[in-house]
């Protein structure tokens, strides 16, 4: 570190003047061209990880953070959020770890009608996107999380989500069988009606 | 960050007050997210894993809360009702023998396919409470509070190509022609090699000297053609003097211009 | 710097986060009440100085900011392509068939008079530049191209450029034309005004 222009400097100057973070590519452009930057990123992130600011990937980019056991000093930064409903909060979950799900599938694991404004919300925070079309009858939109979902929540990739691993191997996340519930009522009873109370 | 946390502990999402115990409770479904989120409501009373849970008692809690709701005349939603009626279905099925060629779900694959409903949701509810109470950035960790960012520096790089520079050679080259065969017509000067004409021919027959205006075409209608014939007729007799044509002689400074035929030696 | 809360630490954090410059006074509230924040200054400080980014005293404040000598790593160089305007062009085509050609040439030859700009666009892209003055009275500067200018067009010389017969044998000039020299021969009026929409 002690040469005026070694690669660490550069990446260190890049990645503290940058105003979002940024990917491996962006920061490859700015070195020569014959260096591994994914082995720079690694070692510059094994020296700040003692620090009070710490480098992290998110949604696949590179950010320096502040380190998470000092928030409590930081509490004057802290900014304003809106509280989310549980309508929400449940609606983003099951998008994080559904996804791509459609807004069917959502009222369906949560026993009950979305109202227009929950999905509509976490779009406009800016943490869900529409995701396509799901090729059966009704082509429904699915919805997914966006980058900005993973670098709010300081996720590198969505893999990367608490428990994720478990709730699979739990069979917690599989999408239920497709609706065999033509034939009796032994499924389980969608809903219909639109709670009202959903409003976000 | 990539190794698997434990799952968390339950945590009471219920914002309301959960129904207390079957007997005496005021039978409110204002706090509830529709019939999936009494069920588990009623499960958590079963004070059990959800694993564990006993769905037939889970059905009964489920029913005789919509009986205690209707009884109090309360409007219970169709959803909550639908609900009932398949619980009760599950009910039958589940305390009935199975009939032998059956058709569709048994009892125990129904109470299961509820009992994985109500973990996927209780799932779900669970990790929305690990995500917001991660370290979230803006709340818990913080990105650099004043980035200097990236400047950019636009700087223009001009494409042009030989056949555009042709084309404009080209179409400049038109226009010229074009201009040139509009402007046949002859300066409006009075042109030097005119004056010398004029000059030599009147020269011989002033004997003495006279004024340069005397020289000048008479027909010059403008002051233009004036000051042009006058400058001309000027330039001519200095290129006669020079070949000894003419004499010239002007008394003061800016004062009259006299010229004749030279004497002769 | 290994202890999980050191004062350093707590330091580099607050200092990252802040959206402003921090004096010594606001630090020291955030810290524990014996700590000298003057001495702990200099100390981040040191550790900063070799990096890429160095905490920085500015006005009686403190900040981290990237290290100086990195100050070019920020700058990116965009290029806009551009076209020229016709005026630029036709100019450029004059001074490349008949250079050297005086200002006044080339409007005698345009028909119309040359705003300042456009010569100057073409030699600040390079490929005009000023090509000696010419032994008449008022002794005016010629212009002629550049070696960028035959490296831009991939013209070994610039007698390589078509021929005026050639042009017209591709049907580029008219058959009509006569001839012209620039120099000699019948003169053309001479513009007068400046075109103002000439500007490149």
């Amino acid at each position: 570190m002690s040469d005026g222009q070694s690669p660490l400097r550069v990446l260190e100057a890049l990645l503290f003047a940058a105003t979002e973070p940024l990917d491996e590519a962006t920061l490859a452009r700015r070195l020569p061209a014959d260096l591994d930057v994914a082995a720079l990123l690694a070692e510059l992130q094994a020296v700040y990880a003692p620090r009070g600011v710490n480098l992290c990937r998110v949604a696949g980019k590179w950010q320096f953070r502040t380190a998470p056991d000092l928030q409590y000093i930081l509490e004057e930064e802290r900014q304003e959020v809106r509280r989310l409903s549980r309508a929400a909060l449940e609606t983003l979950a099951i998008v994080a770890y559904h996804q791509p799900v459609s807004r069917a599938e959502i009222e369906e694991m949560r026993g009950v009608g979305l109202s227009k404004g929950t999905l509509d919300l976490l779009m406009e925070i800016g943490w869900v996107k529409p995701a396509g079309r799901r090729p059966v009858p009704g082509r429904p939109i699915v919805y997914g999380t966006t980058d900005g979902f993973l670098e709010h929540f300081g996720l590198a990739e969505i893999g990367d989500l608490p428990g994720v691993e478990e709730l699979r191997a739990a069979g917690l996340l599989a999408r239920s069988a497709p609706p065999t519930r033509v034939a009796g009522g032994e499924s389980l009873p969608m809903p219909t009606a639109v709670d009202s109370s959903e409003d976000a | 960050m990539n190794d698997p946390e434990p799952l968390p502990q339950p945590t009471d999402f219920s914002e309301s007050d959960p129904p207390r115990e079957t007997a005496a409770f005021v039978v409110s479904l204002d706090g509830f997210d529709g019939p999936l989120d009494l069920l588990l409501n009623l499960a958590r009373q079963q004070k059990v894993d959800l694993k564990s849970l006993s769905i037939l008692r889970l059905a009964e809690q489920y029913l005789d809360y919509i009986a205690a709701a209707r009884r109090l005349k309360l409007e219970v939603a169709a959803d909550y009702l639908v609900m009932a009626a398949w619980l009760a279905y599950l009910k039958s099925r589940l305390l009935l023998p199975e009939p032998a060629a059956e058709e569709g779900l048994s009892g125990e694959a129904m109470a299961a396919l509820l009992q994985l409903q109500l973990g996927k949701l209780e799932t779900m509810r669970k990790m929305a409470a690990v995500l917001m109470a991660g370290p979230r950035l803006g709340l818990q960790v913080f990105q650099r509070g004043q980035p200097e960012g990236i400047r950019v520096l636009r700087r223009s790089l001009f494409e042009c190509s030989l056949s555009e520079l042709l084309s404009a050679y080209a179409r400049q080259d038109q226009h010229r022609a074009a201009v040139a065969q509009l402007r046949l017509a002859p300066p409006p000067v009075f042109a030097i090699e005119a004056a010398l004409q004029r000059l030599s021919a009147l020269l011989g027959g002033m004997p003495d000297w006279a004024t340069l205006e005397a020289f000048l075409p008479a027909d010059l209608r403008t002051a233009f053609d004036r000051r042009s014939a006058l400058a001309s007729t000027f330039a001519a007799s200095l290129e006669l003097a020079k070949s000894g044509r003419v004499a010239l002689r002007q008394a003061r400074p800016f004062g009259p211009i006299l010229l004749r035929r030279p004497e002769l030696p």
